[in-house]
């Protein structure tokens, strides 16, 4: 063996001495690219473990929180949903159209890797700017189309999402999918290779050279060197993987399956050691008879290969042959190439020689956890102490709104979303930009579940701690905007070079507040992903720690969207308006500022208005409920407006700046409309509950009018609409 | 009225037309498995979306050779319905039980979203609780669903009526710029000579239940439950 | 063995629209020199075959009937034999 | 004028799921001697060039830059002048 060659496979001379320790000697070729795999900080968190310690994780409906393949939690009826995040920015940065593919058919064997049926899937996506950068456009494109290819072909609709725009992100965009399963709990499968003498089975795709070292790879920084490592992108094929969800689904309908993992990053190697090491358990192997698509391939490269589409299965002894005729029927290969042992080793054998022999848990229990060292980053201060004062007043409000509602990251995503299958399934209720969030039907019930991914990374960037709070707190306040209760979240961290101090605290802090929002709101954490190394020639990415939240409606019936929907219906605005524009993209756009400190975040007051809100949508007294977001309360009312094809009249009598009180991202606040004839219903429950309100005006006409003191918003519907929904189409075929 | 949904190897729409069938329309139905060669005895094939054979090569091109599509010909070549939606319609040009083909959009891209029809003919098993002209809203999701076909065969199907729906704008009118993908004279279904097999693009089945905010395409399903519940009565 | 290139390509009088996205897009990268372009499929077929007549025999049969549709599109078949 | 036929293939090592698809349509249809099918790109563009090595040129360019994405494709590329 070349000397130094864990260095070149990206471990230290530590962990190479530690391996050396655990084996009581030299590690040959093969064990030593397991263990560099395996101890990648992509496969063991060993940079970050410590702090995801922080997350809540228990709860009345959580039945499987984080260590499985995917978080599951009970929706009653004997039915639970599993979900799960996962993050493919380096291939999609490098190969747009098959690497954001295969992130989707990742995460999608994630789901039925549990048992569950996959029924939504929702994309998170951040990229460079759209108006400036060629890059960007070409790689939102082919992400859009990679996404849309294999979603579409494998027919599991994509319901919902977000994209955010900033030049952070040129060089290394941000590819997260969320993918949303449904099961009865009966049928959970889990990823353990119980069972000593127990067939171990490869199934699905054929094993080729792609992707080997891609765990490495994406725990580093992008550099031209990357270019080089290639060979690390995959090609997917959906077609291959519909075909091995419906033989799984089936074989775990005949309960013959003991534990099943899908081969994702680090291959065979990663299922088989964590599916042993779960059980407390070994598996041998051997390789010969791993079903190849090249000839040649030696252990080393099967065992780190990520073709897509393969998962790992344990059967139940003598029933080997019930496994092959089901993956026989769907055209499928399925191969025993190896038991479960007692010995808790991975033993790997090629014919009759051993080629590695590791105890199992060494590769996923024993490496070293670190604790990086973590320091405020000195842009913060100065960032913060910016006057936000001195900035000159909007001179004309109505075409502020038109440039803000034009601006890509507020804008329709319509462009994206028309390439997306969100129906197929026919469960869509409130499919892509008609509501806060996607809403499903659960069929042959009254049940619904709201889906929704949210991160407002500027925020993050300028306070970490409240970044993270109000990303958890949007995407709960997105939920309820549709009639839903937040059951739980699953989160995908990406952020820069764990390495460097500064991305560290950016890191502890946000999940630090991430964590307390999530005990607040009562809604844990059942999984995730950290993407580090989110960098290019040393520059990171804007701390972008995405929240996937999933809650339940009782009563599908009763779903709400954004829409306007019937004249006279009464404005009102739940929570409160304050005089701060700190964070706001109009600060970013309109001044091209990126300071000031993010927006208040009172848990006690999000939560109050959260409950009121829900608890009026479920009374059937609200016609319209959005929440107050990115672009403030006037880019909120242009949208309600936009999707009702509704005017509306409202009058704003708070004692503050125009840009503030237009623009301004204040949190905890939530738009709602009533029929006239249920208004003072509705205002008595509100004094009830001392949630703060203010009733705005009324809907109706073909114009927003919104009147302050000593400014006017007047703007056709038509008007806003065109430039709302065409503006990333005019973009992108410019 | 009995109806078979047909399962390839890609098929995603198949639980979907399942379930109007089964639960919308209470109707007894079956899935036909592709590899095998029994109907099952059913009234209706219906040959439904998804990516058959992951679209590989054309779509449609494959799925056509599968055992039970030799069964379907036989079935349709002696009066029994079949009905084509998107990747089903794309398999009845493939296997010409239709006439023409359906090509890549021009804009290159999957296009999901609602179209306007205009409904040309009610004197069909499949349209019968259609009014004349009717204009019904239902959703198109396909990247190649341009229909296409050599001039003499499109005035072959205006002449002989056998073009069912067109796309169309809110007013019911005909124009280019309703027209989603380029197909020609906006074809959006076709039904053969003898008036047994019809394909078309956009979905009826994601449109016919309340909770999906749109119940046009039931009709279309109803009209072929009435059809036979009359020739019963008869 | 039999190695076979297969060309399948659009008509003539068929509109290629990825070809045309092609053309657009090499024009407006400054290649203002390209006329036209055309986009199809370029299969290649590994087969035995008793001799290189019976191979081609095969190969005109797998393009009639699956390789390519004669409604939109005609095929050109090259075959070479190898070892 | 010249003329460039130009053909893009996914490297050999890379998955080729259309091919795989292919192959073994043909293999159910009865074409048993086939042993390998590889899907790829055919694409014909006509171009004004100074000379056929400014035109190999360009055409080199383009691949480059836009017909292929040389983490997972290879490409070939035949120019020839016409009249
Ligand atoms: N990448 C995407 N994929 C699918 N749908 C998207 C995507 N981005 C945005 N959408 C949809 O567009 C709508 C508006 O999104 P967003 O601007 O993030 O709304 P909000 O700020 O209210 O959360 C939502 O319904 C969302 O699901
Ligand atoms: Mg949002």
């Amino acid at each position: 063996m070349k000397e130094g060659l864990w260095r070149e496979m990206g471990l230290s001379d530590q962990e190479y001495q530690q391996i050396k320790d655990i084996l009581e000697r030299e590690p040959n070729e093969v064990e030593l690219g397991m263990f560099s795999v395996m101890w990648s900080e992509h496969c063991s968190y060993k940079n970050s473990k410590k702090v995801l310690k922080n997350f809540p994780t228990q709860g009345p409906h959580i039945l499987q929180g984080p260590g499985e393949n995917a978080g599951v939690i009970d929706i009653g009826d004997g039915q639970a949903v599993v979900f799960k995040i996962e993050s493919h920015n380096h291939p999609s940065a490098i190969e747009p159209y098959q690497g954001a593919a295969t992130g989707v058919g990742g995460i999608i064997r994630d789901i039925f890797t549990m048992g569950a049926r996959p029924i939504a899937l929702l994309d998170s996506l951040r990229f460079g700017s759209l108006s400036k950068s060629k890059k960007s456009r070409f790689l939102f494109d082919g992400v859009v189309a990679g996404i849309a290819g294999y979603g579409n072909c494998i027919g599991i609709p994509t319901v919902g999402g977000e994209i955010y725009f900033h030049p952070s992100y040129e060089d290394n965009p941000l590819v997260n999918v969320m993918c949303v399963g449904l099961m009865d709990q009966k049928d959970m499968a889990k990823g353990a290779a119980a069972g000593v003498g127990n067939p171990v089975m490869v199934v699905g795709a054929r094993t080729g050279r792609d992707g080997i070292h891609g765990a490495t790879f994406a725990s580093e920084e992008l550099s031209e060197a990357s270019e080089e490592k290639r060979p690390a992108v995959q090609v997917g094929d959906p077609f291959m993987e519909k075909l091995l969800l419906e033989a799984c689904l089936e074989l775990i309908k005949t309960g013959y399956v003991v534990g099943m993992q899908d081969m994702g990053a680090a291959g065979l190697t990663s299922s088989s050691c964590e599916m042993a090491a779960r059980a407390g358990t070994g598996i041998e192997m051997d390789l010969a008879k791993v079903p190849r698509r090249e000839t040649g391939m030696t252990p080393y490269e099967i065992m780190l290969s990520e073709s897509q589409e393969r998962m790992l299965v344990v059967a139940q002894q003598g029933k080997e042959k019930e496994v092959q005729a089901i993956f026989d029927k769907w055209g499928l290969e399925a191969v025993a190439v190896g038991r479960v042992t007692a010995d808790g080793f991975m033993t790997l054998k090629e014919n009759d020689t051993v080629v590695a022999r590791i105890p199992a848990r060494a590769l996923t229990e024993d490496c070293p956890l670190y604790e990086p060292e973590a320091k405020e980053p000195a842009y913060l201060s100065r960032a913060r102490e910016y006057d936000l004062s001195t900035l000159p007043e909007l001179e004309d409000c109505s075409r502020t709104l038109l440039a803000m509602l034009a601006t890509p990251t507020i804008a329709s995503k319509e462009w994206v979303f028309k390439q997306y299958d969100y129906m197929v399934g026919i469960n869509t209720v409130a499919g892509p930009g008609a509501a806060d969030a996607a809403v499903l039907r659960v069929k042959d019930t009254k049940k619904g579940l709201a889906l929704t991914t949210d991160c407002n990374s500027r925020y993050v960037y300028l306070d970490p701690y409240r970044g993270g709070q109000i990303a958890v707190a949007e995407a709960a306040r997105n939920l309820v905007c549709t009639g839903a209760q937040p059951l739980a979240v699953t989160d995908c961290l990406n952020f820069g070079n764990p390495e460097k101090p500064e991305i560290f605290w950016q890191f502890k802090e946000a999940v630090a507040g991430m964590s307390e929002a999530c005990r607040e709101l009562g809604t844990p954490v059942t999984g995730g992903n950290v993407s580090f190394y989110n960098e290019t020639k040393g520059e990171a990415v804007y701390p972008t720690p995405v929240v996937g939240m999933v809650g339940l409606l009782d009563d599908i019936d009763k779903a709400t969207t954004m829409a306007f929907k019937n004249d006279d219906d009464i404005i009102i605005l739940l929570g409160q308006n304050k005089d701060e524009l700190g964070g706001s993209l109009f600060l970013s756009i309109i001044h091209g500022l990126e300071a000031g400190r993010s927006p208040e975040l009172d848990l006690s007051l999000e939560k109050l208005v959260q409950s009121t809100a829900l608890s009026l949508i479920k009374q059937g007294l609200v016609t319209a409920a959005h929440d107050c977001s990115e672009g403030g309360l006037a880019v909120a009312l242009a949208e309600c407006c936009i999707a009702g094809g509704k005017g509306a009249a409202v009058l704003l009598t708070d004692n503050m700046k125009a840009s503030s009180l237009l623009f301004g991202e204040s949190q905890s606040r939530i738009l709602i409309t009533t029929p006239k004839g249920k208004v003072d219903t509705v205002l008595a429950l509100l004094a009830e509950t001392k949630v703060p309100y203010k009733v705005l005006g009324d809907v109706g006409g073909e114009e927003l009018n919104i009147t302050g003191s000593g400014w006017k918003v007047r703007l056709a519907v038509a008007v806003m609409e065109e430039k709302y929904r065409g503006a990333i189409a005019c973009l992108m075929n410019s | 009225m009995k109806f078979g949904v047909v399962v390839f190897p890609g098929s995603n729409c198949d639980a979907d037309c399942f379930h109007v069938v089964d639960k919308v329309l209470g109707q007894p139905a079956e899935y036909l498995w592709h590899g095998q060669e029994d109907l099952k005895g059913v009234d209706c094939v219906v040959l439904p979306g998804g990516f058959s054979y992951g679209d590989y090569l054309r779509t449609g091109a494959i799925a056509r050779f599968s055992p039970l599509m030799d069964k379907v010909v036989e079935f349709a070549n002696q009066g029994g319905f079949v009905l084509g939606i998107c990747n089903g319609f794309q398999i009845l040009t493939e296997i010409g039980l239709l006439p023409g083909a359906l090509v890549r959009n021009p804009s290159l891209q999957f296009q999901c979203h609602n179209t306007y029809l205009r409904v040309e003919r009610t004197d069909t098993p499949f349209t019968g609780s259609f009014t004349d002209k009717q204009i019904i809203q239902v959703p198109i999701a396909h990247g190649e669903g341009s229909y296409f076909a050599d001039p003499a065969t499109i005035e072959r199907l205006e002449n002989q009526g056998q073009i069912v729906f067109r796309y169309c704008d809110a007013a019911g009118a005909v124009t280019p710029e309703a027209n989603p993908n380029g197909s020609l004279h906006n074809i959006a279904g076709i039904i053969n000579e003898k008036g047994n097999v019809l394909g078309m693009m956009p979905h009826p089945e994601r449109c016919s239940e309340e909770i999906l905010g749109n119940v046009d395409g039931r009709l279309l399903f109803e009209s072929l439950v009435k059809g036979q519940q009359g020739g019963e009565s008869r | 063995m039999f190695k076979a290139i297969i060309t399948v390509n659009f008509k003539k009088s068929i509109l290629d629209p990825q070809g045309t996205a092609v053309l657009k897009a090499l024009k407006s990268m400054g290649y203002s020199g390209v006329e036209d372009v055309r986009v199809g499929k370029h299969i290649e077929v590994s087969l035995e075959a008793e001799n290189i007549d019976k191979a081609k025999e095969q190969l005109k049969e797998m393009c009639d009937k699956l390789l390519s549709n004669p409604v939109i599109e005609e095929y050109k078949v090259d075959v070479a034999e190898v070892r």
